[in-house]
Order: C-alpha cells, then structure tokens, then sequence
C-alpha cells in the first residue's frame, strides 16, 4: 500500500507492505528500507520497533489528520493513499490562491472589529478582538492585502474555524 | 472538624480540596454547571449539585445557589479553591451569614489587601517595602501622565481589585499610555466589576518571589518561605520553583519575617500568599497579597511537607497550628510546570477541547493535580489549566532532571493543544538551569520550536503508526493491522450527541 | 556516567530502573519475552531487545542472550532489578568477563550473603547477633528433630540458597516436620537448584524489620535507616513501613550501627538490605542480607529523600556517594502497599488477566510505581504483583490518612483480581493504626471479608450502571443509553488474535 | 425495561424507564423509585447522580457478567432482562445438584493428585496441588463426596476454568 503523508509542509511518500507474521511490516522511503514490529498496546497506542529501537505513540485524530504524541511532543500529519491525494491536493491548490481566510482559532465572542469593507491592510495589522476564557486576543492579518469580507459583527458567539474575514 | 465541605469551586484545585477533606475524613460536597455534570471532580465528590448553565457568572458565580447547595446537603464549612470566590468578601460574609464556616480569611482581611491601593497605604503603615508607584487611585490619563513624569517610564498600569494577572498592563513610551488605560479598565471592569486603577514604577529586571503563610484563629502567624514565580507570560505564572535560587539566606529571613508581618497587620487567618518583587540587587517589595490558597502551594508542600489545604481546614475549624516556625525547614527544591490547554503556535491562545489520549508521569519525586482524566473534555469557559506538574529532588539540579523526566512521559493528545513543549525547551535551558531569569524571561527568549526535521527510523516509525492508524480507520482494503476499531470516532460521535444535549 | 544501560527484568523494577537512567540521562535498553512484547517497561526504553519464550528460565534467565543484547545495544552496564538475576554471583561474573559493569554488588559479596548458612557463621564472626539455630547445613530429618531438641519447637526450616520468602516454611510440632521438609526441600530445587537447608528457632512474636544501606567503592557505607516489613503473608512481604513505629532512637542507631558492620564484613557495595527479626523484647537477629536493591525501596526514598537506584548506578560508575551518614535523616514517615494480581476469596492465588480499567492515585504525598496500563495484559509467567503504592505523611498517621485515600481512589478491574480490599481493611484495622502488630499478624487476623449488603441508592445505582453497560452491549432493544460502543469486547478480540499468535 | 441481577447470590429484580431527557432514568426496586441521572465519562466510566449522591463506576466484564469498581472496591454482578433469565435460571439449577466441579481457578501446571477415582472425601480435604507463579496451592473439596471424574494427571497445563474434578 502506498501512502503519501505531510508533516510540516513536508510531502513523505511511502510504501508500507506485511511480512511474514502479523506485526511485521516492511517501509520503503526514498531509498531506505525499514523492517518494523508494530504492536497495539491500547485503543491509540502503537509500539513500534525497528531493529532494537523502541518507538512509542499515540495517534489521536479522525480519517486523513492524525496527532502523533510521544516522549518527544506532538507530531501532525495528514496523510492518505496516492489515489485519494491526487484529488486532494487539486482543491488545495484552489485554496492557496492569493486569499487569505482568517479563522477563529477557538471558540470565543466577537469584541471589536478593527477593519471596515474594503480597508487596506499591513501584515500584522490588528483585524480583529475575540475573548475566550477571560483574555482577549487580537487577531492579526496574516498577509497584507484589501479586506474583502468581513463575516462576523461585535458580541457575535463564533465556533473554533468558522470563517471571520477574508483578505484578499 | 467538619463532618462536611461544600468546595464552592472547578477543575484541580476542586479535586486537590477533595483530597484533603478524604484524608481528614470529611464528606465532600461539589458544585457543577452543566458543562461540567461528567467533571473530575464531581465523579471525586460525595455529592454534588448542579449551580446553574456553563458561564461562570450563571454556576460558579451564584451566591446564592452555593449557599443553597450547602444548606441542601448539609455542608458545614465552604472552601472556595482558588479565582471564582476565593477572595470575594460579598461571599466570605454571605457563607458566615448562612451559619457556615468560609474556609479562609476573616473578610475584613480580604478587603484590606483586595484593594491594591488600600493594601499599599496599609503596608506602608506597616513598615513593609512598596514598589514606588501612584499613592492613591488614579482616575484620569492626566494623572498618570503626572505619576509617570515623577516615577519615569516604564509604568505599570493595575486594576486596584485586579489579581491572577489580569487587569494589569506595562507600559513603556507615553504613546502606549492610552490604549493600555483603555485595556485594563475594560478588562477591570468586566473581570472585577470595578475600574479603579493605580500606578507602579516597573522594576528593572524584576523577579517575582513570593512568600507563603499559615496564621491560626489563635493569633500564631507563620511563614514557610518563598517561591519564585518569575517565569511568566503575560503575567500569568507558568513555572515556579521553591527554594528561589535567587534568594540568600539573610534575604530569606526578612522576606520572611516581613510576610508574617504584613499577614498580622490585617489580622490574616487561614493560608495566603505576599507576593513581592526583587530588583537585580535583591531589594524587594511588597506587590499584593493573594488572600487564598494559590495554585502553586505544591511546591511548598513538597519541601516544607505540610499539607496547605488541610491547615487550612483545620483552622477553618479552630484548631491551632500543629508547629511553630522554627519547626519549619525547606527540605531539597521542588519545581512546577502548569500545564495549559493553549495553542504555542497560535500565540498561546486557549486550545481547549476532548482530551482523545493521556498518560500521566509518576514514580520518584513526581507530583500531578489535575482535574481532567482521558476522554474528559476540557470546556471553553474556565481556565485553560488542567494539570499542575510538580517534582522534588534532593536539590534543584534533581528536581529540574525528574521535571525533564516527567514532562517527557507526559503524553496528551486530542483536539486540544497544550504547552508542554514550552516546558521541555525551558527545562534544557542554560539561564534557567543556572537560575538567571527574570519576570521578563519568557517573553523575551522563547519562541515556539520550528517543527524538528525528522529523519530516518523516527521518521520511518512515524509514518508507520499513521499508516497503522488511518489505515484502521478508513475503509477495510490492503493491508488489515488490528481488528481493534480504534474508538476516536466512537468519541467524536459521543461528543456530538453530547453537546445537542446540552 | 555510562551512556547506556541494560536493564534485565521486568515490571515495575524495570521502568523504575528506567526512570532513573533517564533522570541521569542514560539511554536504556530493556529485555523482553515473547509475553513482554507490549509491555510498560519495553514501551518505556530507548532500545528493546527480545530474549526468548515467556518462561522466565528461557528468556529473563538466559544469561547468554541477556550479554549478547547488551553487546549488541552498546550498552555498557546491567542493572539486574530484584527477583532474576539479582543475587546471582554467576550472572555478576559473566557480566563482568563480558567487559561490562554490573550495578550492584561484587560477585564475592553476593555469595557470601547467597548462602544463609555461611552468612550466619560470617556474621557470628564479625560480632552480628543471629537468630539462634542450626550452624551449619543440615541433610536428615533426625539432624533436623535434633537441633529441634535443643532450641525447642516452633523452629523454621529454610533453604540456605533462599530469600524473598520461597523455600521456608515453620514447623510448630514434630508431627508437621515430615511434610513441611519435603516442602522446602521441593521448593529449594525447583526455585535455587540447590536442595540445602537449615534450621532456626522460630521466634515469639516476631517482627521483621530492616534496614537499607548504601556502599561505595571507596570503602564508605553509610545506612539510610530502617524498613518494617512485618505484615506478611506466606512469609512475602506486603506492607511496608518506614520508619518502625516499634523501633526506639537507641534500637534504630543500634541497628543502623550493626548494619553496616554486616555489610562492611563482606566487603559490600552498592544497595543492600540486612533483614533482622526482633522479638517483643526489641532483641534484634540478623536474618538475611539482600544484596540488591529492594521491592520496598520507595518508603525509604520518601523518608530519606535519596534516590536509591540512582545512587546505584552512580556507585557502579565509581562515583563516591554524595553525603555521610550525619547528612541523612529521617523526615515523616512512609507506607507501602504492594498490590497483587490475586484472588483473596480464592487463597490469594496468582489471579492475572487483562486489565480493563485502572485509574492510579495521584496528587499530595501519592507515589505510584507499576509496570502495567489500562489495557495491558498481566502474564502468568511471572510475580503478580502489579504496581506499588507508597504515602508519605508529615507523621505516620498522615501516612495511613494518605493511604486510606489513595486507595480509595486506585479502581481496577478487568480479568484480574486484586487485594486492593486487604490493604482498605488493613489501613482501618486498629492494631495497624496502633503498630502492634507482628510477623502473624495477617495470618491470623485476616478473612476476606464477606460482600457487603448492598442498599438503598448504592444498590440503585449499581444496578442503573450494570443496566445501562449490559443495554449498551446486548441488542439494540429498549432504551439506548449511548452511542458509544464499549471496547471490552474489541479488547477480547485482540486479547485473542495476541494468544493466537504467540 | 425490566431486569434481574444477581450479587453476592441476592437476587434483585428491577425496572428501568427513561425519563425526558437522554440522561434521565426512573428506576424501580421493590417498593422504592429512584430517580437517576447517568452521564459516560469514558468506554466504562459511569457517572450516577441520586439526588445529590454521587457514584462513580467503572464497568467492565462482557455481557450478562459484569464488574462493577468503585472507590469502595468491585462488585460482581449478574444481569440480564427477565426473558432471558428465565432460560438461564433453569439451566443453572441443573449445574447446582449434588455435584462439585473443581475448576482451575488461574492457569497453571498440575503438580499432583491427591485423590483417587471413587476417594470418600470430606470438605476441605486437599485434592490436587497445583502451580501457578511459582506458587504452590492446595486445591481443597468444596464439599464432601465421592469424587467421580478427575480430568487431569499431574504434570499437565491447565487453563483458567477448565475442569480438574468432579465431587458427587
């Protein structure tokens, strides 16, 4: 099975095949070949050896993203086999155009709008105010550019990702 | 003692306070709002009654559904934790006009030293060191303008009822001035419910050293000296450590022996805090009093070995104090990591959400209070903390490798985000393992790791329990590794329902 | 300092072991058996290395392939744990001829301890008081009835390889001596491989009390106090106490003081623990020395605050130890519980199994030490005890306060059994509170206690939760309690796909 | 719904209704009512509010057997709905004759036997010796008998709950 997975930005293609017994597998990437032992130790936890060496993780996250917890921190992937990423990455693409979507990043309220309809605006620029457990926190454009949309007023009670103003 | 406590409060420091009333044989009643029915501690409680909708000011903030709480169930005494009550005296006066006993300070006490201005003219009278600031409210920008031209920038601007890192803001040029003004009155208002505001000369390369204290109903004050809470962000402690490797024995005896004197003169019951700060050339200042229980008491209990919380009942109740000071010692250090349900990479903005995996560290040396278990969903309204890391060693260098060695077996993972790599880089940190950090150290020096390259058999092992792990999830083709559904979408399913229900 | 360790054991030694590499920033390599393959000290290591099928005499007892992974690893030390290895002189040669170090005692020492005859004459010799007995190996019953004769029944028979509390048993008349001979002699071939036994006066009221020590290589040994290991069952250790609340000042610097005679006698380095038995006189008898570090290790940790792994490792390392005897001291005091994996309503037989749910105690004065996890899977190969729980309290009663809580709050449940109950029995049983008690103490008092009648909301409330998992697993009829699918039945499977495989 | 359960050799028959809302059940047992609110906090945690008491279990076990622990320790509990516990009733009575199967109660290895085909034995009299962790354990007559069928030879593995002698 081949499977393409990013981390950091980064696209690792690989192929993953079972050997012999149950938990062995083999993994090919770029020119390197991994012989591996893969356990389930619970639900999320996978234990993993390649020759002596012991890897241990928990994978948490739903279909294509997954987390990846281990003694060395929290590790994000996206991941799917070649033929699901072909279509994929053809959205993604529509999606990097010269936009940029800000999004609420958790859920919170709306305190101020600092833009109006058609402002120009400086990367770094406040954009807007949104509280969430007692702090306020301005958000800031990610990129410069003329607001374009601007999707929430004042006081409004806005959800973790949902859309709140488009710099294009 | 009380055959029974209401704990008027949420999250670790509920469960903590639980503990203690188990360990002295004491009922334990819990308050929930209805984000909170399936919490950490009401599963801990005896019992445990539901105060109102999730906002604060609904169901942790409702006088008057506590006290019918613990008239209910027949609780004796109420302990308020930390934030929410912990020093509201409108509460302490409600809970004794109900005929309960407030497990804390004498209202009076919180009053005098609520008010910051108040509690600075008190502490002057006292002959207790104040940092140089405005000495009275200040109403107008004018005036700030005036104190800031005699005390020279940088200022800081405080809400006079503020406390826990809110409603406090620096300030650096006269241009910063007005918006500043404007953010902390607003922030006064909405989380103090008052505006009132003061001056303060900000100290060159402050550190922030506290000192903990026990007086007894009796009239016995003592102090069990200090901790350093210098690394913050935003003001908000992040990490504190006891002893201070900044503090000398001589300068430990008089922040001591000035702490006892500032608790005796406001006539101080129960446990609390005098926060100070110390210039570079060890002069220190009283800053505020926390009239509560803090969140990091652990570390103090780690090395003194006494139990806060449970002094706290037990004066609550009339007992007097169990020592005197000179029975008091520090034994080795102990050091604490909050750990926060926060984004680093988003500015540190609270990234609550389910908890899908945790494994708590444990073994020699390790301490965790915490208020969430795995599967717990960690809500949006309160504060983003949901565990306290506390380790003791022989001397600071041991307790800095045992916190190192926890933090690395410390395993979270969900839809939350949390700060445990900021302690791990902080852990590894020259300045902090040489004990040479200021107030301004975190800011000043960490930015969130660039994402490590991975290479070879970790990367490889990586891509292998994701392919495991997606694999398992989606459909059954190619290779079948387990026959085990892995139960996140169960979760997440779970979840959903839970919240229509809501 | 080594850079990397092997560990050759198992459970909660092995991950303790573990931690305290990495706290000295050592990289572990751990040894597993094809039972092992999941186990917390494999998934806890850096590297793993399997060393053969589940019985422990074809993988954790094959000193040829533990060698052969410590060559292949890189790893310049063993540390053997307790139980295995540990006491075996053969096993310290190898590692040694293989060019490795061996963290514990010099294969001399272990010897000379190793056989219990020849310790009792060593220490006759150096001026040790022993339990007055056989002196030399005996080989008949009527040798046996002779030495019977003259120190008078109750005596007890030992194999004079023995220890940790196989190969013995106690002979109150002369009718039972038959039996009780076959018996140990039995148990002394299949466990030592060596048949020899002798025989000691069976004491009045006996007390086991220890005391730890620490030993460098350059000739310092210091003791860090003792240990009350009194309540027994089968002669196995299952609580234990730090300090003994029936040692008195002058008894403890006594035994301290012969202690480390004991150990200076066989030219001792590293951990050690010499066992004495006191009688109702507060006479004290060398019993044993244990040359290794001990399962109770962690009270005296709690109580000294020394690291006693780390220490080990240092001393094999060559490092001098860090303090003397006039820097030790002894703060509070410390209980352990070991928790078994066994039946108490079934004689206390070894009841392993999968672990389907496990919540530890946490917070102020908890240390929990285990080799398991929700979801593991406790084999029957090996020693069932599967974690150990230790409090520390400022006195013995906060202590047992302590404990009392914890194990209110440790809840597991699974295939497994536990004596969780003994231990909530023991921590309210007044002779414990009151530290009267004896080497018979639970032999004699202890009777599973017979279900509580269960009433009221308690039975209600255990019958809604049977009701709603039973609903949740059998068809879809009636009520639906949630959408959740229990994984119990997953866990099956899976268990069941492991055994297939192995 | 209704149910029967079984601990501690008590039976306890008993009715469960849900009552508006998804966490809301009424319970009915003997003369009394119990108004409950149940909340999952995890795959086997439950939480259980009666008024204003509190419980907290963790529940394990398959199908009709089932554990039950909590801070007080671990119940044991046998539960189906009353038409099923009507065939299963029958059948047990069946098992519960003048008969005694000595059953392995852990995996292990038979060291020896004790007694012989057509042995009168007494109540607590040793029959077998088996070994399990190292240990030693006499396996002793739950009630006197003549022992009518012995299953094993000493020297062979034995599995948790297979059968080893039958007393009659």
């Amino acid at each position: 099975m081949r499977y393409i997975a990013t981390i950091a930005g980064q696209d690792h293609e690989f192929e993953v095949e079972q050997t012999g017994e149950q938990n062995s597998f083999r993994l090919r990437l770029a020119d390197n070949r991994y012989d591996l032992d893969l356990r389930r130790a619970g639900p999320s936890s996978f234990s993993i050896l390649i020759g002596d060496r012991v890897f241990d993780f928990e994978v948490t996250g739903e279909g294509e993203d997954l987390a990846i917890a281990s003694r060395e921190g929290v590790t994000r992937i996206v991941i799917s086999d070649l033929a699901r990423r072909a279509a994929t990455s053809r959205s993604a693409r529509a999606a990097q155009s010269g936009r940029a979507e800000m999004r609420a990043m958790m859920p919170g309220r709306v305190v101020s709008v600092l833009v109006s309809l058609g402002d120009e605006v400086a990367t770094g620029a406040g954009v807007l105010v949104i509280e969430a457990m007692k702090m306020e926190n301005e958000l800031k454009a990610p990129k410069s550019g003329k607001v374009i949309e601007i999707r929430v007023v004042p006081g409004q009670t806005v959800e973790k990702g949902e859309l709140l103003v488009i710099i294009e | 003692m009380f055959k029974r406590v209401l704990i008027a409060n949420r999250g670790e420091i509920a469960v903590r306070v639980i503990r203690a009333c188990r360990e002295l044989e004491i009922e334990t009643v819990a308050i929930f709002s209805d984000a909170d029915r399936a919490a950490l501690h009401v599963r801990e409680a005896d019992f445990a009654v539901p105060v109102g909708p999730p906002p604060a000011t609904d169901s942790y903030l409702r006088i008057d559904r506590i006290i019918e709480a613990a008239r209910r169930t027949g609780a004796e005494a109420i302990h308020p934790g930390y934030g929410f009550f912990s020093e509201n005296a409108g509460f302490a006066r409600a809970v004794a006009e109900a005929g309960l006993v407030f497990i804390g300070p004498p209202p009076g006490a919180i009053e005098k030293m609520g008010d910051k201005v108040e509690a600075r003219k008190l502490m002057t009278a006292a002959g207790v060191p104040v940092v140089p600031g405005s000495p009275d409210v200040l109403e107008t920008e004018a005036q700030v303008r005036a104190v800031a031209a005699e005390i020279g920038f940088p200022i800081m601007l405080k809400a006079a009822a503020g406390g826990g890192g809110k409603g406090m803001r620096e300030v650096h040029r006269g241009e910063e001035l007005a918006s500043a003004l404007r953010a902390v009155i607003g922030e006064a208002k909405s989380s103090f419910g008052s505006s009132r505001f003061y001056v303060e000369k900000y100290l060159n390369r402050p550190r922030h050293i506290e000192v903990q204290v026990l007086a007894d109903t009796q009239g016995h004050t003592v102090h069990l000296f200090e901790r350093e809470c210098s690394i913050q962000r935003r003001h908000q402690k992040v990490v504190e450590e006891s002893p201070s490797p900044f503090v000398t024995p001589a300068m430990r005896q008089a922040m001591g022996a000035v702490a006892v004197r500032a608790a005796k003169a406001v006539g101080y019951v129960s446990a609390g805090t005098i926060e100070f700060l110390a210039d570079a050339d060890r002069n220190f200042y009283f800053l505020e009093m926390n009239t509560r229980i803090q969140v990091e008491h652990a570390i103090t209990e780690l090395v003194t070995g006494v139990d806060l919380v449970k002094e706290q009942i037990r004066i609550a109740a009339g007992a007097p104090l169990p020592f005197k000071q000179a029975d008091l010692t520090q034994r080795g250090a102990a050091v604490e990591c909050r750990i926060y349900a926060e984004d680093p990479e988003n500015g540190f903005a609270p990234a609550p959400g389910k908890i899908a995996t945790l494994r708590f560290p444990d073994g020699p040396g390790v301490r965790v209070d915490t208020g969430v278990y795995q599967g717990a969903e960690v809500p949006i309204h309160y504060d983003p903390m949901i565990a306290k890391l506390a380790t003791w060693g022989r001397d600071r260098g041991e307790a800095i490798d045992r916190m190192r060695r926890a933090l690395d077996e410390f395993v979270i993972a969900g839809e939350l985000r949390t700060n445990l790599d900021l302690h791990r880089w902080l852990m590894r940190h020259p300045q902090f393992l040489g004990g040479e950090y200021d107030n301004n150290f975190l800011e000043k020096e960490y930015r969130p790791p660039t994402e490590e390259s991975l290479e070879g058999e970790r990367l490889a092992a990586i891509l292998m329990a994701a392919a495991a792990a997606y694999k398992n999830h989606s459909a059954p083709t190619g290779v079948k590794i387990m026959a085990l559904q892995p139960p996140a979408s169960a979760w997440k399913i779970a979840a959903r329902l839970d919240l229509l229900r809501r």
